[in-house]
């Protein structure tokens, strides 16, 4: 099975729940995955489907067949009040297409459209005119919340459709509302009692928005899909390059910058396809943070190959060759056969921190360059970016992530009088979904306000030193950043 | 390795570069030891270049004078490819283009259908970064073009991931076919490509008429992206209709918003300083004001000696009692006041932004025009297969149960 | 003057005041000595504000407790009262509802029409400045609540400038008549009220129903703007085919997006404090390091001095000479690292912004949702009459030639 | 007639010109106006039609009737060598509503949509597949740009249609453009022939516009229409106030708030009604800059009467009343009949002077608050605000504008400070327009980026220092600003 396609035994995917909200699960053979009161289901069922198929749990199933999973939810208690989540079968459902999704709930004033919604067959009205506007909804809905919630505890052997049937029966002032209410009154309670999902691939896309559902947003330095796109592109990153990275969102950067350069990796792949990419992280911390990493399906062996880290101090105060070599001897097989196992321990422990200080020589050589700066960093940029600039390579991108504009303003202020540094930008990008529905076009109500900034500049080599005649540029050829020219040059045409 | 995809370090002979001449002005050149590169300040010759890292700064003198003229040459990147485009062509321009790749997900197992080429700009970027690129060109002027263009930078017959081809795809489809007007080299036994596309890109007026033509050329088991890229909303409309009666799911139309700022200083002018800046033209008028007052009042005064009603006026003399009046007719006789000398903001003077003899903020200006209006960018997904190869499934099931455990942990 | 049209200074009994709690915490009170506002806080006696000038902050001490808690009272203003308005209410905001009256040119010329009412948001800011408002709304229950609150705001009774009608405008158009449920005080001799309206403002679902009621009721011998707020493209599409069916002219649809930002600060880390970190985190290991790296090798040394062959290791040595191990078992006696002194960006304890200890940069954010879309406003513009009176035209002709100059200037 | 809804004589109206560029002009009776290139008319053929009315330049005259008019461009050239332009009937034009103008010229990538352009008989291709696209587009117009001029010279006494009719007739290519295309074409077209021009009322609108079409963004602050309407609203502007204004921008943001304050004045109305709004303008420089009141229709008595100015320095440090009085001596009226006519000039100067000091010393007594605080300056506002602060009421609004939200930023953490300034809020406004063609409907392509930020908060008066006991605000009373959570309320919840 190619797991870039379809769903796959110990892959990492993304499951998106009736209520719009995601989870990442590894896909473990014969365990089952619980979605809490949407219900849960055995992996095995949804094995070899393609990647972004959706399923509905469905629930009749022999007797005795039944199953049980437990709530991740519950873990905390006790375990004999734990409440167990019966294991339905997991069905693939071929999809029709239905409302969009990707709507909101604020606009009511428009509802006398209503172009759609053939499918309703319930009574419906023009317009929501006779709508009780003061009451409270628990006023109209009949169903009291208490009843509900029975409901909802039963309906693990309850069609769907049938509470939601219960639901519109008793909801006085249903058939008032116009069929575009209805339908959005309807996707609303199914989204509550469907017992749907969908399998998605894991992809630095659904990543983010994970993260984002789960309200890590800061972790992540509240970086918007947007604002990596233009990093990957800005930053040039390409299968082939060696990037210098400074990634504080906890490996969120890395992630997306190994899918763009690597794509989905299969074990067949590393053994027949040559990768030449290399992403070097550098930390302010004693460890490199790269959590996220966990959800990808990349190998260890590949992580390790391709993503090596090293700390701030460390990149710019390596040890010498002579150092380490100083710092660490090499057992001979002879030796090592005589260790105890508890001293084999401690040997492997140097021996790999022997290998890892290498890899900082290695790393930091005098004439390595890299092939792009690719920071998103809190540290202080002014001092930062000029001081790893004389690490990248003339004519490659460096491209800078902040979740301020201003601290960009300062950088590329900073970089504009730097001879090093061709023309800094500073950039922002937001993306603005609508509620995609045919005659309900319309950016939706409300968005995420968030998604930082980004200056991109390129590094150069500035000629040199020019011999000692007058020299007296032309103001209005621009960037040309001498110093006759510094005055001009600081009301910068960007 | 084409002249996009390899990182080359040194400036070579044959070598596709660019010249940056100024944000607004960078121009692709073949170097070559015989030429030169011509600007209105003077001629860069090339061999100045060659040898030299990329990014290397060049000076020249500049043509009659000891001043000196500045270029940078630059390695192209399909993002300063695109900078280097005029702005009349139209261009996906990289806030679209880098959002849709990353949303398509684009990367090492992409292939990539984009129609029309147009000007070729995204077309770059996708060589960049897909496995194939699969591009239809319906105008057959901007197809060669294009083509050619194509060639010249390496992605046709270096990389060989880019296939184009003249087309009307909204009339014919996707499907390239020996004897096609494409680029694509044909081998003896092969009639057909086999395209395999799992992500799209249609930028045509008419996508809808496209759609129902992308079946047999998507990858059949696995979802398949689609993106399109269209400026008025009736067409998005149109689009919608069309993806839902072909069978794609999950719509979602956007619009990317981008803007550049630049970086811009304005001078702190404090109120204190403003303040006395005021004191100092008063006090200096009041000198001027107060000669004036001693001299009318000095005339008003030498007519009252001739009259009897001298007292009221008196008392008004002891703060003008030091100066004499130096004419009768003081209107006729304004002072000249002297130039004021406090002057913290340099008016009257062109201060130039930045200007080290004051303070300043710094500040950001969104650019003077913006592109507020590229197109609407409609999303769709679509899978064919749904089933699963039981055979497969079990034959899976036992291999993976096993092993003692997967590759990962 | 209504309690929106005066400024008042001081709080005084009976008055409509807003009580600021927190931004998304407004509430309107009726000043009342015997009365007290009653937070989660304690209760905030009104006889402590009458007297008092309005943004006084107020003061009491917090129940159970020695703490204080503070609430401003202020004037209200349209403006206040709409952020005072619940969230779920259709609301009108300030930046849609500040351009839609700057674009119609409101002012003390202006009758203006608005339907439908909703909120009466909108309604507040068009009686502060308009000559009269008519206002329409086809919801009963929210034209009595709607009129009540003008009622009680002083907008209908004391400014009289507003009134409001319960009507479906679609279907029975703007004339005001007698027997109508609205709030007009008809004359004995007035059948129906003459709006003259020149400026008008439809928040309703369907537009285009009653675009062609408004000749009737529109001033006919000036220019007069409309102005169409609706959520959905299509209704946009629509509107602009029933106006320019109607005969309105220069249409033009617009969005308004606006922004609030947060005033915030980044702490300033500089990689020099970073490395210095390191640094000092460095030293405490390397001593740990270095002590259990002693013990290591005094155990292989002790295991070596069986054997014979220790030259090779000897001259690692010298390096830790100096101390002594503490155990054999060096892998299980891992030495406790000493905690770190050199702590400059306070890591490990909860550092809150602005802490005087670090230093910041100040920066904006923007708020955390946005309100990304209201609605589109589509503009349009009419005059009906397109004659001139002759007789009066040759009357103002010698009437102004007669006169040396205009009264300007 | 009432000026404010008819075309009136002596007004300042906004002639909108078939180019969409504007001009101010004055209705002087019996005079003519010139358009340029689009042509001459007489002013009184206009009074009396509703202001906004579309004019056509007719220049079918009888023989002997024509009349020429200078053309305020050629002003600079030597008497003779000016060229003249004929002045031809200004005719009423009833509108049809045609194609919106709201449109830009970058879309010939959506030009097969075509649902408009009934009015179109001209063969078309269904898209522009075969226009040629490396061509020149003085290939394509077989028309040379010398014969095009030569049409132009002759155009007065040339129907602009048949110009039209010419220009696609040799137009190779126009056969080939879309319906919409062509549509499009001829519009451009038209723009550069016609003859047509609409008078528009004098508003802040189209005094902004016409500012920004004659480049002169700078000298009003880069103020968009949207801003100056949160200024409005936000700074509650209404008819019984008297405002603190700075305005840096010339006298615009004054203009829009008499606009806001009292609506269009008539003389008559000036005797019948009453005024009490009053804006005081504070000036860095010796003299106020309202220059451009003068294309305002108020009165100057008017404009004296509401409008008040006074320099920084006087309204900070006003003269005593008894400075003002000992500076000063009223001549009895015998003594001013002794005076020689140069002397009483001298003497009018100085009580001039006299009283405007006594109003400075009226404005900036103790007690005198203002309704508002409205500012438009590129002074430092975080040294300017707290010191006009004190001289607001409380309750009531301050608001200020700058092109750069970098300068209210710093303005927001300093108000944010002070307990006498409420919730200071950071705010942007932009107005995006669309092409509001039907069938086409879509944003411009390129608008302009700038129009200004704004801060607005709320002059407030902080409860009494609190009696010796311990004060400890809960945290989550947000906004009490008490020193001792100074540290949270820095972090601010705008």
């Amino acid at each position: 099975m190619d797991s870039s396609k379809v769903i796959s035994f110990n892959q990492h995917v993304v499951l998106e729940l009736p209520s719009g909200n995601l989870k990442i699960a590894e896909l473990r053979p014969n365990n089952s995955i619980s979605l809490g009161k949407f219900g849960a289901f055995y992996i095995n069922d949804i094995i070899g489907y393609p990647l972004g198929s959706r399923f509905e749990i469905n629930y009749e199933v022999k007797e005795g067949e039944e199953g049980f999973a437990e709530d991740s939810k519950e873990k905390k208690k006790p375990k004999h009040m734990q409440k167990k989540i019966p294991i339905g079968k997991a069905k693939l459902m071929i999809e029709t297409p239905a409302i969009n999704e990707t709507s909101d709930d604020n606009e009511d004033r428009s509802d006398s459209i209503g172009t759609i919604a053939d499918e309703l067959e319930y009574e419906n009205s023009l317009n929501n005119k006779n709508l009780n506007i003061k009451g409270n909804p628990s006023e109209i809905q009949e169903l009291s919340m208490a009843e509900i919630e029975e409901m909802k505890k039963q309906y693990a052997n309850t069609n769907s459709q049938d509470i939601i049937n219960k639901i519109i029966q008793s909801h006085k002032e249903f058939n008032l509302k116009t069929k575009y209410s209805q339908l959005k009154y309807l996707n609303r309670k199914k989204s509550k009692f469907s017992k749907e999902f969908i399998v998605h691939k894991m992809t630095g896309r659904l990543l983010l928005n994970y993260l984002i559902d789960k309200g890590d947003i800061q972790r992540i330095m509240d970086m918007s899909e947007e604002s990596i796109g233009m990093i990957l592109n800005y930053g040039n990153v390409k299968s082939n390059g060696k990037y210098l990275v400074i990634d504080e969102t906890g490996g969120l950067l890395v992630y997306f910058m190994m899918e763009r350069m690597f794509g989905h990796v299969t074990e067949n792949d590393m053994e027949n396809k040559k990768f030449e990419g290399e992403i070097i992280v550098i930390h302010e911390n004693e460890h490199v943070n790269l959590d996220l990493l966990k959800f990808s399906n990349y190998s260890e062996k590949f992580i390790k190959k391709h993503i090596k880290s090293i700390s701030i101090l460390d990149f710019f105060e390596p040890p010498t060759e002579e150092e380490i070599n100083n710092g660490f001897t090499k057992l001979t097989r002879e030796e090592l056969s005589k260790l105890s196992n508890g001293e084999r321990n401690v040997y492997q422990r140097r021996i790999k921190g022997y290998y890892k200080q290498c890899q900082i020589v290695e790393l930091t050589k005098n004439d390595r360059k890299y092939d792009g700066l690719i920071v998103a960093s809190t540290l202080q940029l002014t001092q930062l970016i000029p001081r790893l600039g004389p690490k990248i390579h003339g004519s490659r991108s460096i491209i800078c992530y902040s979740q301020f504009k201003e601290i960009l303003l300062e950088l590329s202020h900073e970089l504009y009088s730097d001879l090093n540094y061709l023309a800094p930008t500073l950039m922002e990008t937001r993306c603005r979904p609508y509620q995609s529905v045919r005659g309900k076009l319309h950016p939706l109500m409300t968005m995420r306000g968030g998604g930082g900034y980004l200056m991109w500049s390129l590094k150069v080599e500035p000629a040199p030193p020019i011999p000692s005649i007058e020299i007296e540029p032309k103001e209005d050829i621009s960037e040309t950043k001498n110093e006759e020219t510094e005055a001009e040059t600081k009301k910068q045409k960007i | 390795m084409s002249y996009f995809g390899e990182f080359k370090d040194l400036i070579q002979e044959g070598d596709l570069a660019l010249v940056w001449i100024s944000r607004d002005n960078i121009k692709p050149i073949t170097v070559d030891s015989k030429e030169f590169f011509n600007t209105r300040y003077g001629s860069f010759p090339h061999r100045d270049m060659i040898g030299k890292p990329y990014g290397s700064q060049i000076a020249i003198r500049t043509k009659g004078s000891n001043k000196f003229a500045f270029i940078h040459v630059l390695q192209p990147t399909p993002e300063l490819w695109t900078l280097s485009l005029p702005h009349r062509t139209q261009i996906v321009y990289t806030p679209d283009s880098s959002y849709i790749m990353e949303r398509l997900n684009c990367g090492p197992n992409s292939n990539v259908i984009e129609a029309g080429t147009g000007s070729g700009s995204f077309s770059h970027a996708f060589a960049r970064n897909v496995k194939h690129l699969y591009s239809f060109e319906f105008h057959e002027a901007r197809y060669n073009q294009a083509k050619e263009e194509f060639e010249k930078h390496g992605l046709i017959n270096i990389e060989n991931n880019v296939t184009i081809t003249h087309r009307d795809v909204c009339e014919s489809g996707f499907t390239i076919k020996k004897g096609d007007v494409t680029s694509n080299q044909f081998k003896d036994d092969e009639e057909y490509v086999n395209l395999e596309a799992n992500a799209i890109f249609l930028d045509l007026p008419a996508p809808w008429e496209a759609l129902p033509h992308l079946d047999t050329v998507i990858s059949k088991d696995e979802s398949v992206g689609l993106c399109c890229f269209s400026p008025c909303i009736e067409q998005v409309d149109k689009t919608i209709e069309a993806m839902e009666k072909n069978g794609w799911i999950n719509i979602q139309m956007v619009e990317i918003q981008s803007k550049q700022y630049e970086s811009r200083r304005q001078m702190i002018r404090t109120l204190d300083d403003a303040l006395e800046r005021l004191r100092d033209i008063k006090s200096h008028k009041l000198e001027g004001v107060a000669r004036r007052k001693r001299e009318f009042e000095n005339m008003i005064n030498e007519e009252k000696k001739l009259d009897t009603n001298a007292n009221k006026i008196d008392k008004k003399d002891i703060s003008t009692q030091t100066e004499k009046p130096t004419s009768k007719k003081a209107q006729n006789n304004r002072p000249i006041i002297a130039k004021t000398k406090f002057n913290p903001f340099g008016k009257g003077s062109r201060v130039r932004e930045g200007d080290t003899n004051f303070q300043w903020k710094q500040v950001s200006k969104v650019e003077t025009e913006i592109k507020s209006h590229t197109s609407y960018l409609t999303f769709a997904f679509k899978t064919i297969t749904n089933t699963r190869d039981e055979e497969l499934f079990q034959k899976e099931l036992e291999f993976t149960t096993s092993k003692p455990s997967s590759h990962k942990k």
